[in-house]
Protein backbone atom coordinates (compact mmCIF):
# COMPACT_ATOMS: atom_id res chain seq x y z
CA UNK A 1 0.00 0.00 0.00
CA UNK A 2 1.17 4.11 -0.57
CA UNK A 3 -0.78 6.49 0.90
CA UNK A 4 -0.39 10.06 -0.48
CA UNK A 5 -2.60 11.85 1.15
CA UNK A 6 -1.72 14.43 4.47
CA UNK A 7 -3.11 12.98 8.00
CA UNK A 8 -4.42 16.51 8.58
CA UNK A 9 -6.45 16.46 5.33
CA UNK A 10 -10.41 16.07 7.02
CA UNK A 11 -13.96 16.28 6.14
CA UNK A 12 -14.45 20.35 5.96
CA UNK A 13 -17.80 20.81 7.24
CA UNK A 14 -16.31 22.75 10.32
CA UNK A 15 -13.89 24.91 8.67
CA UNK A 16 -16.32 27.48 6.63
CA UNK A 17 -18.21 27.83 10.03
CA UNK A 18 -15.03 29.15 12.05
CA UNK A 19 -14.95 32.35 9.18
CA UNK A 20 -18.81 32.93 9.30
CA UNK A 21 -20.30 35.54 10.82
CA UNK A 22 -23.75 36.49 12.04
CA UNK A 23 -25.60 37.29 9.06
CA UNK A 24 -23.94 34.89 6.41
CA UNK A 25 -25.02 32.19 4.76
CA UNK A 26 -23.26 28.55 4.16
CA UNK A 27 -24.62 27.10 0.95
CA UNK A 28 -23.36 23.08 0.93
CA UNK A 29 -22.86 22.55 -3.12
CA UNK A 30 -21.68 19.28 -4.78
CA UNK A 31 -20.30 16.70 -2.11
CA UNK A 32 -21.15 18.69 0.73
CA UNK A 33 -25.01 17.61 0.93
CA UNK A 34 -23.87 14.13 1.87
CA UNK A 35 -23.43 15.95 5.32
CA UNK A 36 -27.01 15.47 5.03
CA UNK A 37 -26.43 11.94 5.94
CA UNK A 38 -24.24 12.02 8.77
CA UNK A 39 -27.05 12.97 11.65
CA UNK A 40 -24.54 13.45 14.82
CA UNK A 41 -21.57 15.95 12.88
CA UNK A 42 -24.83 17.74 11.17
CA UNK A 43 -26.70 18.36 14.16
CA UNK A 44 -23.49 19.57 15.92
CA UNK A 45 -23.34 21.79 13.18
CA UNK A 46 -26.36 23.29 12.52
CA UNK A 47 -26.80 24.32 16.05
CA UNK A 48 -23.06 26.29 16.14
CA UNK A 49 -24.38 27.75 13.66
CA UNK A 50 -27.91 28.60 14.49
CA UNK A 51 -26.19 30.10 17.96
CA UNK A 52 -24.17 32.24 15.70
CA UNK A 53 -27.06 33.11 13.64
CA UNK A 54 -25.57 31.95 9.87
CA UNK A 55 -28.21 30.33 7.86
CA UNK A 56 -27.89 27.00 6.04
CA UNK A 57 -28.83 26.27 2.60
CA UNK A 58 -28.24 23.42 0.38
CA UNK A 59 -28.05 22.96 -3.55
CA UNK A 60 -31.61 21.22 -4.03
CA UNK A 61 -30.14 19.84 -7.61
CA UNK A 62 -27.15 18.52 -6.22
CA UNK A 63 -29.32 16.69 -3.34
CA UNK A 64 -31.42 14.96 -5.63
CA UNK A 65 -29.04 13.81 -7.94
CA UNK A 66 -27.29 11.90 -5.06
CA UNK A 67 -30.84 10.95 -3.53
CA UNK A 68 -30.83 12.82 -0.19
CA UNK A 69 -33.34 13.91 1.36
CA UNK A 70 -33.74 17.24 3.55
CA UNK A 71 -34.83 16.21 7.11
CA UNK A 72 -33.66 19.29 8.54
CA UNK A 73 -35.70 22.14 8.87
CA UNK A 74 -32.97 24.69 9.49
CA UNK A 75 -31.68 24.03 6.11
CA UNK A 76 -33.41 25.51 3.29
CA UNK A 77 -32.86 24.00 -0.07
CA UNK A 78 -32.27 26.28 -2.86
CA UNK A 79 -32.24 26.18 -6.86
CA UNK A 80 -29.48 27.62 -8.79
CA UNK A 81 -31.39 30.79 -8.98
CA UNK A 82 -32.11 30.26 -5.21
CA UNK A 83 -28.03 29.92 -5.31
CA UNK A 84 -27.92 33.19 -7.68
CA UNK A 85 -30.45 35.53 -5.18
CA UNK A 86 -28.15 34.35 -2.29
CA UNK A 87 -24.71 35.72 -4.06
CA UNK A 88 -26.82 38.82 -4.67
CA UNK A 89 -27.51 39.58 -1.15
CA UNK A 90 -24.45 38.94 0.52
CA UNK A 91 -21.48 41.45 -0.24
CA UNK A 92 -18.82 38.62 -1.24
CA UNK A 93 -18.42 34.82 -1.59
CA UNK A 94 -15.59 32.85 -0.78
CA UNK A 95 -15.38 28.89 -1.85
CA UNK A 96 -13.62 26.89 0.87
CA UNK B 1 -25.65 42.63 -11.87
CA UNK B 2 -22.49 41.44 -13.16
CA UNK B 3 -20.74 38.54 -11.92
CA UNK B 4 -17.35 37.59 -12.29
CA UNK B 5 -16.99 33.66 -12.48
CA UNK B 6 -13.88 32.28 -11.61
CA UNK B 7 -13.48 28.21 -12.42
CA UNK B 8 -10.72 26.15 -11.26
CA UNK B 9 -11.88 22.57 -10.99
CA UNK B 10 -10.43 19.82 -13.27
CA UNK B 11 -12.87 18.53 -16.10
CA UNK B 12 -14.14 15.55 -14.97
CA UNK B 13 -12.45 14.83 -11.73
CA UNK B 14 -14.93 17.78 -10.41
CA UNK B 15 -18.28 19.10 -11.03
CA UNK B 16 -17.36 22.39 -11.29
CA UNK B 17 -17.89 22.85 -14.85
CA UNK B 18 -21.43 21.41 -14.36
CA UNK B 19 -21.84 23.83 -11.44
CA UNK B 20 -20.90 26.89 -13.17
CA UNK B 21 -22.70 26.09 -15.83
CA UNK B 22 -25.80 26.44 -14.25
CA UNK B 23 -25.07 29.16 -12.00
CA UNK B 24 -24.31 31.16 -15.19
CA UNK B 25 -27.80 30.05 -16.97
CA UNK B 26 -29.82 30.85 -13.61
CA UNK B 27 -27.77 33.84 -13.21
CA UNK B 28 -28.82 34.95 -17.11
CA UNK B 29 -32.59 34.00 -16.77
CA UNK B 30 -32.69 36.53 -13.59
CA UNK B 31 -31.72 39.17 -15.83
CA UNK B 32 -27.97 39.94 -14.37
CA UNK B 33 -24.73 39.55 -16.60
CA UNK B 34 -21.73 37.34 -16.00
CA UNK B 35 -18.74 39.68 -17.51
CA UNK B 36 -16.78 36.70 -18.02
CA UNK B 37 -15.64 32.94 -16.89
CA UNK B 38 -11.91 33.24 -16.40
CA UNK B 39 -10.65 29.48 -16.13
CA UNK B 40 -7.70 28.68 -13.79
CA UNK B 41 -5.87 26.10 -12.04
CA UNK B 42 -7.09 22.97 -13.36
CA UNK B 43 -10.51 24.67 -14.67
CA UNK B 44 -8.16 25.16 -17.94
CA UNK B 45 -8.88 21.75 -18.94
CA UNK B 46 -12.51 22.68 -19.46
CA UNK B 47 -11.16 24.23 -22.37
CA UNK B 48 -9.69 21.46 -24.33
CA UNK B 49 -10.85 20.91 -27.81
CA UNK B 50 -9.74 17.51 -27.53
CA UNK B 51 -12.48 16.37 -24.80
CA UNK B 52 -14.76 13.71 -26.57
CA UNK B 53 -17.26 12.49 -23.96
CA UNK B 54 -19.66 9.83 -24.82
CA UNK B 55 -23.06 11.38 -26.46
CA UNK B 56 -25.20 10.79 -23.38
CA UNK B 57 -22.47 11.92 -20.83
CA UNK B 58 -22.34 15.99 -20.06
CA UNK B 59 -20.04 17.60 -22.61
CA UNK B 60 -18.73 20.56 -20.79
CA UNK B 61 -16.31 22.13 -23.09
CA UNK B 62 -18.98 22.46 -26.02
CA UNK B 63 -21.34 23.69 -22.97
CA UNK B 64 -19.25 26.07 -22.58
CA UNK B 65 -18.89 27.21 -26.00
CA UNK B 66 -22.79 26.98 -26.32
CA UNK B 67 -23.40 29.14 -23.18
CA UNK B 68 -20.76 31.65 -24.46
CA UNK B 69 -22.45 32.08 -27.84
CA UNK B 70 -25.40 32.34 -26.97
CA UNK B 71 -24.82 35.14 -24.41
CA UNK B 72 -21.48 36.28 -25.60
CA UNK B 73 -20.02 36.01 -22.61
CA UNK B 74 -16.09 35.69 -22.61
CA UNK B 75 -14.39 32.36 -21.88
CA UNK B 76 -10.76 33.22 -20.88
CA UNK B 77 -8.11 30.87 -20.11
CA UNK B 78 -4.80 31.76 -17.50
CA UNK B 79 -1.92 31.53 -20.28
CA UNK B 80 0.23 30.18 -17.80
CA UNK B 81 -2.19 27.58 -16.15
CA UNK B 82 -2.95 26.23 -19.22
CA UNK B 83 0.53 26.12 -20.90
CA UNK B 84 1.59 24.08 -17.68
CA UNK B 85 -1.20 21.53 -18.38
CA UNK B 86 -1.16 21.82 -22.44
CA UNK B 87 -4.01 24.05 -23.39
CA UNK B 88 -3.28 26.47 -25.45
CA UNK B 89 -3.89 28.06 -28.49
CA UNK B 90 -3.36 27.79 -32.08
CA UNK B 91 -1.37 31.28 -31.77
CA UNK B 92 1.00 29.74 -28.90
CA UNK B 93 1.45 26.58 -30.31
CA UNK B 94 3.40 28.75 -33.23
CA UNK B 95 5.19 31.03 -30.66
CA UNK B 96 6.64 27.84 -29.16
CA UNK B 97 7.06 25.68 -32.32
CA UNK B 98 5.21 23.10 -31.11
CA UNK B 99 3.19 22.03 -34.11
CA UNK B 100 3.77 18.21 -35.54
CA UNK B 101 3.50 19.51 -39.17
CA UNK B 102 4.53 23.18 -39.89
CA UNK B 103 2.02 22.97 -42.60
CA UNK B 104 -1.23 22.99 -40.25
CA UNK B 105 -1.36 25.86 -37.94
CA UNK B 106 -4.70 25.10 -36.16
CA UNK B 107 -3.10 22.52 -33.59
CA UNK B 108 -4.23 24.65 -30.90
CA UNK B 109 -5.42 22.23 -27.71
CA UNK B 110 -7.98 25.36 -26.63
CA UNK B 111 -11.19 25.44 -28.22
CA UNK B 112 -11.63 28.49 -30.38
CA UNK B 113 -14.42 30.22 -28.04
CA UNK B 114 -12.11 30.59 -25.39
CA UNK B 115 -9.23 33.57 -25.28
CA UNK B 116 -5.95 32.92 -23.45
CA UNK B 117 -4.93 35.67 -21.15
CA UNK B 118 -3.17 36.32 -18.11
CA UNK B 119 -4.13 36.70 -14.51
CA UNK B 120 -4.12 40.19 -15.43
CA UNK B 121 -7.37 39.97 -16.40
CA UNK B 122 -9.08 37.89 -14.10
CA UNK B 123 -8.33 40.77 -11.50
CA UNK B 124 -9.19 43.62 -13.44
CA UNK B 125 -12.79 41.65 -14.05
CA UNK B 126 -12.80 41.01 -10.11
CA UNK B 127 -12.88 44.90 -9.86
CA UNK B 128 -15.04 45.83 -12.30
CA UNK B 129 -18.13 43.21 -12.07
CA UNK B 130 -19.98 43.45 -8.14
CA UNK B 131 -19.75 39.90 -7.32
CA UNK B 132 -17.47 37.03 -8.25
CA UNK B 133 -18.34 33.22 -7.50
CA UNK B 134 -15.37 30.57 -7.61
CA UNK B 135 -16.59 27.33 -8.33
CA UNK B 136 -13.66 24.90 -7.56
CA UNK C 1 -10.23 55.94 -3.46
CA UNK C 2 -8.20 53.57 -1.39
CA UNK C 3 -7.12 50.36 -2.94
CA UNK C 4 -9.33 47.07 -2.73
CA UNK C 5 -8.27 44.69 0.05
CA UNK C 6 -7.74 40.98 -1.36
CA UNK C 7 -7.43 38.01 0.54
CA UNK C 8 -5.33 35.21 -0.79
CA UNK C 9 -5.96 31.92 1.30
CA UNK C 10 -3.71 29.20 0.95
CA UNK C 11 -4.77 25.57 2.31
CA UNK C 12 -2.62 23.30 0.72
CA UNK C 13 0.96 22.06 1.29
CA UNK C 14 3.07 22.69 -1.03
CA UNK C 15 5.04 20.26 -3.39
CA UNK C 16 1.97 17.71 -3.59
CA UNK C 17 0.08 19.92 -6.52
CA UNK C 18 0.72 23.40 -8.08
CA UNK C 19 -1.72 25.31 -5.41
CA UNK C 20 1.29 27.68 -4.07
CA UNK C 21 2.82 28.09 -7.57
CA UNK C 22 -0.61 29.35 -8.91
CA UNK C 23 -1.38 31.31 -5.67
CA UNK C 24 2.08 32.94 -5.74
CA UNK C 25 1.23 33.84 -9.65
CA UNK C 26 -2.23 35.24 -8.30
CA UNK C 27 -0.56 37.05 -5.42
CA UNK C 28 1.85 39.06 -7.56
CA UNK C 29 -0.21 40.14 -10.01
CA UNK C 30 -2.71 41.39 -6.82
CA UNK C 31 0.28 43.01 -5.92
CA UNK C 32 1.04 44.60 -9.37
CA UNK C 33 -2.62 45.87 -9.50
CA UNK C 34 -1.37 47.76 -6.29
CA UNK C 35 -4.11 46.13 -4.50
CA UNK C 36 -3.92 45.94 -0.45
CA UNK C 37 -3.11 42.22 -0.75
CA UNK C 38 -3.06 40.21 2.32
CA UNK C 39 -2.37 36.07 2.04
CA UNK C 40 -3.51 34.20 4.97
CA UNK C 41 -1.79 30.46 5.48
CA UNK C 42 -4.61 28.00 6.40
CA UNK C 43 -4.31 24.20 7.57
CA UNK C 44 -1.58 22.88 5.28
CA UNK C 45 -1.23 25.63 3.90
CA UNK C 46 1.10 26.65 6.61
CA UNK C 47 3.59 23.97 5.40
CA UNK C 48 4.37 26.14 2.69
CA UNK C 49 6.52 28.49 5.11
CA UNK C 50 8.11 25.84 6.79
CA UNK C 51 11.70 26.37 7.07
CA UNK C 52 14.76 23.72 6.42
CA UNK C 53 12.82 22.45 2.56
CA UNK C 54 15.17 20.80 0.92
CA UNK C 55 14.76 19.98 -2.91
CA UNK C 56 17.60 16.95 -2.59
CA UNK C 57 20.58 16.68 -4.88
CA UNK C 58 21.17 19.08 -8.09
CA UNK C 59 21.40 16.53 -10.83
CA UNK C 60 20.11 17.45 -14.03
CA UNK C 61 19.67 13.93 -15.07
CA UNK C 62 16.70 13.62 -12.02
CA UNK C 63 13.40 15.29 -12.47
CA UNK C 64 13.90 18.50 -10.80
CA UNK C 65 11.25 20.20 -8.49
CA UNK C 66 11.24 24.29 -8.26
CA UNK C 67 11.50 25.44 -4.27
CA UNK C 68 9.12 27.99 -5.04
CA UNK C 69 8.44 29.04 -1.59
CA UNK C 70 11.33 30.65 -1.72
CA UNK C 71 9.16 33.31 -3.27
CA UNK C 72 7.08 33.65 -0.04
CA UNK C 73 10.34 35.78 1.46
CA UNK C 74 10.20 38.33 -1.51
CA UNK C 75 7.10 39.27 -1.10
CA UNK C 76 7.21 42.28 0.60
CA UNK C 77 9.65 43.32 -2.19
CA UNK C 78 6.97 42.98 -4.38
CA UNK C 79 4.57 45.05 -2.09
CA UNK C 80 2.78 42.85 -0.28
CA UNK C 81 2.82 43.48 3.70
CA UNK C 82 -0.05 41.40 5.46
CA UNK C 83 0.91 37.51 5.57
CA UNK C 84 -0.86 35.38 8.29
CA UNK C 85 -0.36 32.21 9.29
CA UNK C 86 -3.92 30.90 11.79
CA UNK C 87 -2.40 29.73 14.61
CA UNK C 88 -3.97 26.97 15.58
CA UNK C 89 -2.98 25.49 11.69
CA UNK C 90 0.40 25.50 13.33
CA UNK C 91 -0.28 24.10 16.89
CA UNK C 92 -1.95 21.23 14.97
CA UNK C 93 0.98 20.17 12.93
CA UNK C 94 3.87 20.62 15.42
CA UNK C 95 4.70 23.93 14.26
CA UNK C 96 5.63 27.70 15.99
CA UNK C 97 6.65 30.85 14.60
CA UNK C 98 10.11 30.18 14.52
CA UNK C 99 10.11 27.47 12.21
CA UNK C 100 8.65 29.95 9.37
CA UNK C 101 11.07 30.63 6.88
CA UNK C 102 9.39 34.87 6.74
CA UNK C 103 7.65 36.53 9.45
CA UNK C 104 3.94 36.38 9.80
CA UNK C 105 1.67 37.30 12.00
CA UNK C 106 -0.21 34.78 14.07
CA UNK C 107 -3.95 35.39 14.14
CA UNK C 108 -6.74 32.85 15.35
CA UNK C 109 -10.47 32.03 13.79
CA UNK C 110 -11.99 35.11 15.46
CA UNK C 111 -9.48 37.68 14.02
CA UNK C 112 -9.77 35.34 10.47
CA UNK C 113 -13.63 36.56 10.69
CA UNK C 114 -13.14 39.93 10.72
CA UNK C 115 -10.12 39.25 8.38
CA UNK C 116 -12.11 37.77 5.71
CA UNK C 117 -15.08 40.23 6.17
CA UNK C 118 -12.67 43.37 5.90
CA UNK C 119 -11.47 42.58 2.60
CA UNK C 120 -13.12 43.12 -0.77
CA UNK C 121 -11.96 40.03 -2.43
CA UNK C 122 -11.46 36.49 -1.21
CA UNK C 123 -9.56 34.04 -3.37
CA UNK C 124 -8.87 30.40 -1.72
CA UNK C 125 -6.19 27.61 -3.24
CA UNK D 1 8.85 19.46 -31.03
CA UNK D 2 11.65 21.99 -32.56
CA UNK D 3 14.53 22.39 -30.06
CA UNK D 4 16.83 25.35 -29.80
CA UNK D 5 20.26 25.86 -29.19
CA UNK D 6 23.04 27.96 -28.54
CA UNK D 7 26.61 26.64 -29.85
CA UNK D 8 29.53 27.98 -27.30
CA UNK D 9 33.07 27.19 -27.12
CA UNK D 10 32.08 23.53 -28.64
CA UNK D 11 29.52 23.11 -26.39
CA UNK D 12 25.84 23.05 -27.06
CA UNK D 13 23.41 24.74 -24.96
CA UNK D 14 19.25 23.83 -25.14
CA UNK D 15 17.50 26.75 -25.01
CA UNK D 16 13.79 28.22 -25.48
CA UNK D 17 12.55 29.43 -28.65
CA UNK D 18 13.54 33.06 -27.18
CA UNK D 19 17.02 31.90 -26.22
CA UNK D 20 16.57 31.33 -22.73
CA UNK D 21 19.25 28.60 -21.08
CA UNK D 22 16.95 25.51 -20.40
CA UNK D 23 19.54 24.97 -17.85
CA UNK D 24 20.55 27.04 -15.27
CA UNK D 25 23.67 25.48 -13.83
CA UNK D 26 25.53 25.45 -16.98
CA UNK D 27 25.40 29.33 -16.87
CA UNK D 28 28.80 30.95 -16.85
CA UNK D 29 29.94 34.72 -17.07
CA UNK D 30 31.85 34.21 -20.75
CA UNK D 31 28.64 32.55 -22.06
CA UNK D 32 26.53 35.44 -20.76
CA UNK D 33 29.09 37.90 -22.68
CA UNK D 34 27.99 35.60 -25.83
CA UNK D 35 24.66 35.53 -25.19
CA UNK D 36 24.33 38.89 -24.99
CA UNK D 37 26.46 39.50 -28.36
CA UNK D 38 23.69 37.31 -30.38
CA UNK D 39 21.67 39.76 -29.36
CA UNK D 40 23.69 42.62 -30.26
CA UNK D 41 24.41 43.77 -26.45
CA UNK D 42 27.63 44.06 -25.47
CA UNK D 43 28.28 43.78 -21.87
CA UNK D 44 29.53 46.52 -19.56
CA UNK D 45 30.28 47.03 -15.78
CA UNK D 46 26.59 48.65 -15.87
CA UNK D 47 24.81 45.20 -17.60
CA UNK D 48 26.87 43.24 -15.26
CA UNK D 49 26.33 45.62 -11.76
CA UNK D 50 22.53 44.06 -13.05
CA UNK D 51 23.07 40.72 -13.83
CA UNK D 52 25.03 39.82 -10.70
CA UNK D 53 21.95 41.52 -8.82
CA UNK D 54 19.38 39.31 -11.49
CA UNK D 55 21.53 36.29 -10.16
CA UNK D 56 21.69 36.49 -6.07
CA UNK D 57 17.98 37.36 -6.39
CA UNK D 58 17.03 34.59 -8.13
CA UNK D 59 19.41 32.56 -5.86
CA UNK D 60 17.40 33.92 -3.13
CA UNK D 61 13.53 34.11 -4.22
CA UNK D 62 13.74 32.39 -7.32
CA UNK D 63 12.21 34.81 -8.25
CA UNK D 64 13.79 38.06 -10.83
CA UNK D 65 13.59 41.45 -9.00
CA UNK D 66 10.84 43.83 -9.11
CA UNK D 67 11.61 47.12 -11.26
CA UNK D 68 11.71 49.18 -8.22
CA UNK D 69 14.22 47.08 -6.38
CA UNK D 70 16.44 46.92 -9.66
CA UNK D 71 16.55 50.76 -10.30
CA UNK D 72 17.21 51.11 -6.40
CA UNK D 73 20.27 48.74 -6.73
CA UNK D 74 21.32 50.73 -9.74
CA UNK D 75 20.61 53.90 -8.20
CA UNK D 76 22.84 52.94 -4.90
CA UNK D 77 25.97 51.93 -7.70
CA UNK D 78 25.35 54.81 -10.17
CA UNK D 79 24.10 57.37 -8.58
CA UNK D 80 20.50 59.04 -8.61
CA UNK D 81 20.93 61.19 -11.67
CA UNK D 82 21.52 58.30 -14.39
CA UNK D 83 20.14 55.43 -13.05
CA UNK D 84 16.67 55.73 -13.53
CA UNK D 85 13.96 52.80 -15.92
CA UNK D 86 14.89 54.77 -19.21
CA UNK D 87 18.73 54.35 -18.78
CA UNK D 88 17.98 50.47 -17.87
CA UNK D 89 16.19 50.10 -21.46
CA UNK D 90 19.35 51.68 -22.88
CA UNK D 91 21.11 49.26 -21.18
CA UNK D 92 18.97 46.33 -21.95
CA UNK D 93 16.66 47.07 -25.29
CA UNK D 94 14.43 44.25 -24.97
CA UNK D 95 13.43 45.66 -21.42
CA UNK D 96 15.69 44.83 -18.55
CA UNK D 97 13.54 42.17 -17.00
CA UNK D 98 13.92 39.71 -19.88
CA UNK D 99 17.21 40.21 -21.21
CA UNK D 100 18.93 40.78 -17.32
CA UNK D 101 17.22 37.50 -16.54
CA UNK D 102 18.18 35.84 -20.07
CA UNK D 103 22.01 36.73 -20.26
CA UNK D 104 21.77 35.90 -16.13
CA UNK D 105 20.88 32.32 -16.90
CA UNK D 106 17.69 32.42 -15.48
CA UNK D 107 14.23 31.11 -16.78
CA UNK D 108 11.96 33.41 -18.50
CA UNK D 109 9.41 35.33 -16.26
CA UNK D 110 6.76 35.26 -16.28
CA UNK D 111 4.49 37.82 -18.36
CA UNK D 112 0.92 37.48 -17.02
CA UNK D 113 -0.14 40.76 -17.04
Amino acid sequence: MVINRSWHEQVALFEPLCFAQSGDTILLLEDAVLAMQSPITLASFLAKCQANQISVAALLDDCRLRGIDNKYPQIDLVDYTGYVDLVIAHDKQVAW
Amino acid sequence: MNVNILVTGALYSSQSAYSALRFCQAAVAAGHSISQVFFYQDGVTQANLYSLPLDDEFDAVNSWVRFSQQTSTPLVVCVSAGERRGLMSDEQVLEHHLGRNAAIDSNGSAHSQFSVAGLGVLHQASLDSERMVTFK
Amino acid sequence: MSAKKYLYVITKAPYSNAAGIEALDAILIGASFELDVSVLFLHNGVFQLKDNQDIGVKDSSLPNVKQFTKTYKALEDFGVNQLYVQDQSLDARGLSESDLIVPAKLIDSQSIKVLVSEHDQVFTF
Amino acid sequence: MSEYSIEFQGQTYATDVQGFLKQRLVWSPELAVHMAKLDGVDLTHEHWEIINYFRDYYDDYNIPPPMRMVIRVFKKAFGEDNANSRYLLQLFPEGATKAASKFAGLPKPKNCK
